[in-house]
């Protein structure tokens, strides 16, 4: 095992967000009259303030000492993140080169993947930033815990080693656990973190050992060598084990990207956390998971794709059910937070299609291609999508009726500019053109349709219909019903959050409207399985 | 050839239409009258100048004017011909279509909308010289449909009426149907010679089967616009229009389009005996049917109307046994007489302020002398009495019928035997008794109108109309009597000047000859003999009912023979049959699947259920979601196993 | 100079979006404005589109006004649009109706200005776009766009039922196109060469008769839905009685006509054997269409609802001739289209006027409209008339066509029947019209009229009047028209009708 | 040989198996949210147990070099995760435990459906 530090650079992005997490977190040291609560219970005159507050009333002036003014941080948190996002993106091009001497790979896809999970990580800064403030919910580490996921995130889509994908995982998987218990108001928060918790570490723990068995079958943990292995057959019980390792693997993944059966945490966990760190999992975690998850299935397990043990039959099956009840729970949904959380599952469905058709060949790229746009586009529409809910959601903050349909009414007359990107994303989400949701769709079921899955890009379709419904009902209530009795929020708070929406707004209509552009930047990510 | 400027004939009074329509309602009066009546009389003289014209070196003119439409194989011209059929047409419909127009002008006065009634008027003209002189079928569609339209517009002219309303509605769907006829006629003619030009089609060889069904179909649609057995319902309530309006399309022009339709397309006719024999046979039972129903009706206008139905059915006898000259000449002698009786009608109607009851009327000789005169004449031409134009046309054609050889061929059964040489004798038999008919109910109507005492409410005094209203009637008197020279026999005239003046002659060629050949040369004073016996046969009976009693003669006869008298009374029950046939279950047809299919099967179970179920399962499958922990680890659990399974297990 | 020549059409198809894009910059309040904007734009958007119709020259093969250019080349589809006969005429429609819708609602719309104004512009480039894009993935993103201002128009300025209707015409249309889309992806990856250009696809024998069926179908139910085909058009009737007048003329007018539009441009030539094989299907469902929507007309009571199913009648029309196969119905239907798209246009704006008078639908509210409001009941006449096919307005010669050419078909089976059974439509087209027109009309003033109500203003008139025009122009000299659409229309019949005698085509590499 | 070295790592990968299938059921099961937390650290010791039996007695003939120290390197990062996952989940077992004075798994149903 012989190092190199230039392969430092391979994983730059990680580098700079975990730089910059460690610098937010030595600057809370300089900050007077704060208590050093790293998560713990620490009653800080701060929250003092904020447990005598009720819900939902920040407008009332504060009695209680105000806390240090960290707004800082969250420029500093996205200034790393574009720097990282501008890292991502400088080696787009460039050929792929493996680093620590195999363990991890600095290639098209991977930095695609970065590239989309720094600037999940810049507009949930952004958006986060507003929300907080307007919570009065400002302590310190947020920041710092969202750039170290997303250095997880970045790396996660980088690794190529089970043992480091395993790191990486926790460094992503940790972070966000605290991230969802941010906020201590309510019942919910912590419980949504405990949810998330039990079921991840649960999840890894499967993971781990898959890889373990992976391990034993191989004698190493480079997927790599589990290729190598695979494709010459290995001792008599090694290909069993191997078997029984791309189970485990691919269900602790299966978790991640929540597939059903493994989305019970998703709806629980998007509804308890803030709005802005449900927006950055649902942008961010899926990228990474689904990264990880290909790598894994067609880089290391690639010739084990087809025949009577191939996992392509198995992924076909999880995206059926994944598609069917991801749009199938949605439709009762009040609580469009809720709704968006299964039809984040739904889309796992739809992303599903995609790693179906990269199991053979030939249209593998394309698949890769349909992947890589529908994950980016899916990034940009949820963040914008989270961005609105936390909006409205932030007034009657995390009472639980925060975000039901009947608050959206008449949206369009207080906040024309929300209803229209509201309206906008949601449009999205249902893969109606001209925005980035039906290119993304475009791509994907192409894919399937090349690869000969066409039963399952019908029934893909066919679900989007009802995708379509539930989606349309938020436009319904924001553009058709009378307007509810709730008054505008006030104009500052909403300028931050407003400029990150308008952003997601305007990556989606441009990847709807220029797919071509974003498509070619993807082209070398696109081969990165060729061959 | 020579220029005509044909295209001017229909061209001018739509034009006048559009005038009068779009700004007559700020033009002064006069000025409207100038542009409708203007236009016509344009009209009539361009006419009459290529009449004159029509000649040896030219049988007809023939004008493109501009090519409609063609698509594929088919092209659809706005051409017109003037032969000595549709110019006489062109002439009678113009001319008899002026003095309407003048007489409109008295009558029609006080009636604030007279300048949408002049545009739908000169509309008319436009359409019917569209019909008459389109040199195909398409073009003659356009007037026909037109004139049908124009007919729908002027019965509903006072539409807050809604009976009115309704009897223009009801005209213009009935012809609709025969329209449809019309439409499958054309097409079948189409689709077999690839053309529908006329001088084509009277050129083309046609199967039986095929000849037989478009002259069938296109029978239908001529049943429909001249109100013939079973589509006449219409026509009585077309009287709901104004007096002149009737005079002029219910009874001297549309509705005779229909014969001259049969006349223009002779040849395909001929070609399809069979047909031609349900021509003869229809005509022969519209005309006794209507016949019978006229002598029960009251309302003056009611008895013109099926009178007119009736004569009609005579015409469609001329054509159908294949005496298409006899059938048109009785076309245009009917046009003088029948125009002359409607519009002295009008005369009575507007001098009594809107009566139409005969039985209010009476001793109306004194105070409306000219109209009475007039009336009196077309009454005598329309019976038959005297040897005047109504004499010789119909008697012409019941000549025809007892004489011809048009059906001498024709056979019901299969095998050659039991020849059809008995249907020409019998229709003249039952023709016959149908101008009894008509002379008795004509008869009866004078009487009851203008003979005895005036029978009407003190409060109305019966006055003359305006000179701008008898001159036309006078005019048309004297038309009705000189009418007769069309139908002077060959035999009286032959090598005088005036042969060239009967129709028989003059419309020598423009007709194909009926298969079995046309008659053989015979006498007509048997026929006249008889004729005349009819026709002072049925002046009798009703002298002897009306004259003498007056009333009481109508009563006396209903008191004969109660029964019959009412259901002729009540038009025999034709318009309920109708209702209660047809037109009842059609529309509760129409909201039942409105009802079953639309809104409970396709809206309500797929559209709006499926929906609804997949809701339902959502629902349901939602509770599983119960918020605990353990389960949700449960269920990965089983998930990880059921992988487990497949890989290592199953595969 | 060149410039415009070569991108006029792009010009033309895209002024909308422009229009739209400054009004959203306009502030709020400015109701006037914003109007005035969307007229302007829509109007000029017409005059741009003219030399469209003056500079037209029918080519064998060749698309007029053709633009060819990169989009999205890393995705494989290219921005490709043109013109041939039959798109130039819905897209002039388009361009006609445009300023006329936006002045028909001057009065009615008070609320929300903005945002009508910018789903009209919108909704008017995405069917401008529809019809000129000669990409399947272009045809498609335009297909859809259609969708959201359209639904907006419904749902936020409709009715009371009006989110019921909305939803189930965006449902309703969605369903159909998802599987059209797919059907496109498999064109592109079993046509060889792996493209989205139409021209291409058309002239790669495509795929195996099996094959074809499926592909023909899934084209097929989507262009169906819209038409719409029996049973597929409850929709119909909810939307255009939910939605505002302007949305139930543009619905009417152009939007169903992209369903025919769909069969004849895509549907049928690309799958020439499916289509020669489904051709009697077709016809019998247009047949249906015929029959069946009349005796719903007849079952109706609400004004609005009446005409929408007077559209299924007229549309069957249309389907029948496409079926039909020969070139006197193809052209016959392609004429009613736009036949349609004026008449039933101008009978929903003519309603719209009497709902804003009366604010109600319901025919048993009306009668006695004629004496105190003449000149609506005259123009209206005129529409009736020519919706009931009378010659001399323009509906006589579509119908007339379809139904001779369909009677003389010697390729559709069963052609004669057919033919019959759709011209029985003319009958009942008259019944249920006339009835409707009287009910409305005649008779003594009842409800709605009771306190009679204002005849045509200057501006409505002004909207009026070039419909009325159009119906007796093309009533009288419908040959250009027909001379614009021959070639195409040759080719297409040339293309489906000999579909059975095509060489054998190259058989696809994957099954469905 | 290679048959040698296999028969022996059966027993310590038997013995990992059941150590994780006991401490999956002690997390589906155990209704207190720390002794979950603790059934999850036993998972992933077995998972470590099994790393070491499979280095220690190669599957593999001629495995590839070092799988002998990747298998101990896999064993110490797991052990350091755990330490950190232990401790964030306390964390948060107690933030939960300040808003609901409980750490009782099945009293946590406030977001359902």
């Amino acid at each position: 095992m012989n190092y190199d530090p230039n392969d430092l650079y391979g994983v730059l992005p990680a580098l700079i967000l975990s730089a910059g997490a460690l610098l937010l977190l030595t600057s809370e040291v300089f900050l007077r009259n704060v208590k050093p609560a790293v998560l713990g219970p620490a009653p800080g005159p701060a929250e003092a303030a904020q447990r005598e507050l009720p819900s939902g009333a920040d407008a009332k002036p504060q009695t209680a000492p105000a806390p240090p003014d960290r707004r800082y941080q969250a420029w500093v948190a996205a200034a790393f993140a574009a720097a990282a996002l501008w890292a991502a993106l400088s080696r787009l091009g460039d050929p792929a080169v493996p680093l620590f001497s195999g363990a991890a790979v600095s290639d098209g896809f991977g930095r695609v993947v970065a590239a989309v999970v720094c600037a999940a990580l810049l507009f949930s800064c952004i958006v986060a930033f507003s929300y907080l403030e307007s919570l009065r919910a400002t302590r310190g580490e947020f920041y710092a815990l969202a750039l170290f996921s997303a250095a997880g995130m970045c790396l996660l889509a980088q690794a190529t080693d089970l043992i480091v994908i395993f790191i990486s995982l926790e460094v992503m998987s940790l972070a966000v656990y605290a991230l969802c218990a941010y906020l201590r108001r309510g019942k919910r928060p912590a419980e949504a973190a405990f949810k998330y918790f039990i079921l991840g570490s649960f999840a890894s723990a499967i993971f781990l050992y898959g890889a373990a068995l992976a391990f034993g079958a191989t004698g190493s943990t480079r997927l790599a060598d589990v290729a190598a292995a695979l494709r010459s057959g290995g001792p008599s019980g090694a290909s069993a084990l191997l078997y029984a390792a791309v189970a485990l693997l691919a269900s602790g993944f299966a978790f991640k990207v929540a597939a059903v059966p493994f989305h019970m945490w998703v709806p629980d966990v998007y509804d308890g956390a803030p709005a802005p760190v449900t927006g950055f999992m649902a942008a961010g975690v899926k990228a990474a998971a689904f990264a990880t998850l290909v790598r894994i299935l067609v880089s290391g397990f690639g010739d084990a794709s087809t025949g009577p043990r191939g996992w392509r039959a198995l992924v076909i099956w999880l995206a059926l059910l994944t598609m069917l009840f991801g749009n199938l729970l949605a439709i009762p949904q009040r609580s469009v937070k809720r709704m968006l959380a299964y039809s984040a599952i739904a889309h796992a469905g739809y992303l599903l299609v995609a790693v179906a058709s990269m199991a053979s060949a030939s249209p593998r790229a394309d698949a890769t291609q349909g992947l890589l746009f529908y994950l980016a586009s899916y990034a940009a529409t949820v963040i914008g999508a989270f961005g609105v809910v936390a909006i409205i959601e932030r007034r009657l903050a995390l009472s639980g009726a925060g975000d039901d349909l009947s608050s959206w009414s008449g949206l369009s007359d207080r906040h024309p500019g929300l209803a229209a990107a509201m309206s906008l994303f949601m449009v999205s989400l249902a893969g109606v053109p001209p925005t980035a949701g039906f290119m993304a769709k475009l791509t994907v079921f192409r894919a399937a349709i090349e690869a000969g899955l066409a039963p399952l890009a019908i029934f893909g379709v066919l679900t989007s219909v009802a995708g379509l419904y539930y989606n349309l009902r938020v436009v319904v209530y924001v553009y058709m019903y009378p307007s509810a009795k709730g008054e505008p929020v006030q104009g500052g708070r909403l300028l931050s959050a407003g400029l990150a929406i308008a952003g997601c707004a305007l990556i989606v209509l441009w990847m709807g409207i220029q797919p071509g552009t974003f498509a070619s930047l993807t082209q070398s990510a696109a081969n990165a399985f060729g061959r | 050839m020579e220029v005509t400027w044909l295209h001017l004939v229909p061209l001018l009074p739509l034009i006048g239409a559009a005038i009068c329509g779009l700004v007559g309602k700020w033009l002064p009066k006069s000025w409207v009258y100038a542009v409708a009546l203007g236009s016509v009389l344009l009209s009539f003289l361009i006419g009459l100048r290529a009449f004159i014209g029509l000649g040896e070196p030219a049988p007809f003119f023939h004008e493109l004017w501009f090519n409609w439409f063609s698509a594929g194989s088919l092209r659809v011209d706005m051409a017109f011909t003037l032969d000595r059929l549709s110019g006489a047409l062109t002439l009678v419909v113009t001319g008899v279509g002026f003095l309407i127009h003048v007489y409109s002008v008295g009558y029609m006065e006080e009636d604030p909308g007279y300048w949408r009634y002049f545009s739908y008027l000169n509309l008319f003209i436009a359409a019917m010289m569209t019909l008459v002189l389109g040199d195909n079928l398409v073009a003659m569609f356009v007037g026909w449909e037109g004139v049908g339209l124009c007919s729908y517009l002027l019965i509903g002219f006072w539409f807050t009426d809604e009976e009115k309303a309704y009897a223009g509605r009801k005209a213009f769907v009935v012809n609709r149907i025969g329209d449809f006829g019309f439409l499958i006629g054309i097409f079948i003619l189409f689709n077999q010679t690839g053309t529908v030009e006329i001088a084509q089609l009277n050129s083309a060889v046609l199967p039986l089967g095929v000849a037989s069904m478009a002259a069938l179909c296109l029978f239908i649609g001529a049943t429909g616009k001249s109100a013939q057995l079973p589509l006449y319902i219409w026509l009585p309530d077309a009287m709901a229009g104004p007096t002149p309006v009737s005079a002029l399309i219910h009874a001297a022009t549309m509705v005779t389009a229909g014969v001259y339709m049969v006349a223009r397309l002779s040849h395909l006719y001929v070609s399809a005996p069979g047909v031609m024999a349900v021509v003869a046979v229809v005509g022969v039972l519209t005309a006794l049917w209507s016949a019978l129903i006229a002598t029960s009706q009251n309302d003056i206008k009611k008895v013109l109307a099926y009178s007119t139905v009736s004569q009609l059915g005579f015409m469609f006898i001329g054509v159908g046994v294949g005496a298409f000259f006899a059938g048109t000449m009785h076309l245009i002698t009917h046009a003088f007489f029948k125009a002359c009786l409607f519009l002295g009608s009008g005369a009575v109607i507007h001098g009594l302020h809107g009566e139409q009851d005969i039985q209010k009327m009476g001793g109306l000789r004194k105070y409306m002398p000219s109209t009475r005169t007039t009336f009196l004449v077309a009454t005598v031409a329309i019976t038959g009495i005297l040897p005047i134009s109504g004499f010789f046309s119909k008697d012409e054609i019941l000549g025809q019928a007892l004489h011809t050889r048009a059906f001498s061929f024709l056979t019901l059964t299969p095998n050659g035997s039991a020849h059809l040489t008995w249907l020409g004798p019998l229709v003249y038999a039952v023709g016959s008794f149908a101008a009894f008919l008509t002379s008795f109910y004509m008869w009866r109507c004078y009487f009851l109108t203008f003979s005895g005492e005036y029978r009407g409410p003190e409060s109305v005094h019966p006055h003359e109309s305006s000179s701008v209203m008898t001159l036309p009637l006078w005019i048309l008197a004297a038309l009705s009597v000189v009418g007769l020279v069309l139908g002077l026999p060959q035999a009286w005239v032959h090598g005088t000047g005036l042969q060239h003046w009967t129709w028989e002659h003059f419309s020598e060629g423009v007709f194909s000859r009926p298969r079995g050949g046309a008659p053989e040369e015979f006498s007509p004073y048997l026929g006249y003999g008889i004729a005349l016996i009819v026709g002072w046969a049925g002046w009798a009976c009703s002298y002897a009912l009306f004259f003498k009693r007056g009333l009481a003669g109508d009563e006396l006869l209903t008191a004969r023979v109660h029964g019959l008298r009412r259901a002729l009374a009540n038009k025999l029950y034709v318009d309920e049959l109708y209702d209660f046939v047809v037109v009842r279950p059609f529309w509760a047809l129409a909201r039942g699947l409105f009802r079953v299919v639309d809104a409970t099967l396709i809206d309500g179970l797929f559209v709006n259920g499926i929906p609804a179920l997949i809701a339902w399962v959502g629902a349901m499958a939602r509770r599983f979601q119960n918020g605990d922990v353990q389960r949700y680890l449960a269920v990965t659990a089983l998930g990880v196993a059921a992988l487990l399974y497949v890989f290592l297990v199953r595969g | 100079m060149a410039f415009i020549e070569s991108h006029l059409l792009t010009l033309v198809t895209f002024l909308p979006v422009l229009g739209a894009l400054l009004i959203a910059l306009l502030p709020r309040g400015e109701g006037g404005q914003h109007k005035g904007i969307a007229f302007l734009f829509s109007l000029l958007t017409f005059v741009l589109s003219i030399p469209l119709w003056t500079g037209f020259r029918a080519a064998p093969g060749r698309y007029a006004f053709e633009q060819k250019t990169e989009w999205a080349p890393a995705l494989g589809f290219s921005y490709h649009v043109g013109l041939d006969g039959v798109a130039l005429l819905l897209f002039l429609l388009t361009t006609f109706l445009g300023p006329i819708v936006v002045l028909s609602s001057w009065k009615f719309i008070q609320e929300r200005v903005n945002v009508y104004c910018i789903s009209l512009l919108l909704l008017e480039t995405a069917m401008l776009g529809t019809l000129a894009s000669l990409d399947l993935v272009l045809f498609y993103v335009f297909w859809e766009a259609m969708l959201i201002p359209m639904y907006l128009l419904i749902g936020m300025w409709g009715s009371d039922r009006r989110i019921y209707a909305a939803v189930k015409f965006f449902l309703f249309t969605f369903i159909g196109s998802v599987l059209m889309l797919l059907a496109i992806f498999w064109l592109w990856s079993n046509s060889g060469r792996k493209s989205f250009d139409y021209v291409d696809l058309l002239n790669s024998g495509i795929v195996d008769g099996s094959t074809q069926r499926w592909l023909f179908l899934a084209f097929a139910l989507a262009f169906a839905i819209k038409v719409p085909i029996w049973p597929l058009h409850t929709w119909l009737p909810d939307a255009h009685t939910e939605a505002p007048a302007a949305g139930s003329i543009i619905l009417a007018g152009v939007m169903l006509k992209m369903g025919t539009f769909g069969f004849i441009r895509y549907a049928m030539p690309l799958f020439p054997q499916a289509s020669l094989a489904f051709a009697p299907g077709i016809a019998v469902l247009g047949v249906i269409g015929i029959v069946y929507g009349s005796l719903m007309c007849m079952a109706q009571t609400d004004l609005k609802r009446l005409i929408a199913y007077s559209s299924v009648a007229h549309l069957g029309f249309v389907m029948l001739g496409l079926s039909a196969l020969t070139p006197e119905a193809v052209s016959g239907a392609v004429l009613q289209m736009v036949n349609h798209g004026i008449s039933t246009g101008a009978l929903f704006l003519m309603v719209g006027y009497l709902y804003e008078r009366t604010h109600t639908r319901d025919l048993a509210a009306y009668g006695g409209v004629a004496p105190v409001a003449p000149a609506i009941a005259a123009t209206f006449l005129v529409i009736t008339l020519s919706s009931i096919g009378l010659p001399g307005t323009n509906g006589f010669v579509g119908e007339f066509l379809v139904l001779i050419g369909t009677f003389s078909s010697r390729v559709l089976a069963g052609a004669v029947p057919l033919a019959v059974i759709g011209a029985s439509g003319v009958i009942l087209g008259a019944v249920y019209m006339l009835w409707v027109y009287q009910r409305v009309f005649f008779g003594p003033p009842r409800k709605a009229a009771g306190h009679g109500l204002q005849d045509l203003t200057v501006r409505e008139w002004f909207t009026v009047a070039p419909l009325l025009l159009a119906i007796v122009v093309i009533g009288f000299a419908p040959q250009p028209l027909l001379s614009a659409i021959k070639e195409p229309v040759d080719s297409f019949v040339q293309r489906v009708s000999h579909a059975d005698r095509a060489p054998p085509v190259r058989k696809a590499e994957v099954g469905p | 040989m290679d048959f040698f070295h296999a028969h022996q790592a059966q027993h310590y990968l038997v013995l990992a198996a059941m150590l994780f299938a006991l401490g999956a059921a002690g997390v589906v099961l155990r209704r207190n949210a720390i002794i979950v937390l603790m059934s999850i650290e036993l998972m992933l010791n077995a998972v470590n147990l099994t790393f070491l039996a499979f280095s220690r007695f190669p599957l593999v003939p001629n495995s590839p070099m070092g799988s002998f120290l990747t298998g101990h390197a896999a064993v110490f990062f797991v052990i350091a995760t755990a330490a950190a996952e232990a401790s964030v989940g306390l964390a948060i077992i107690i933030a939960v435990f300040r808003s609901r004075t409980s750490v009782n798994v099945d009293e946590f149903d406030t977001l359902k459906l």
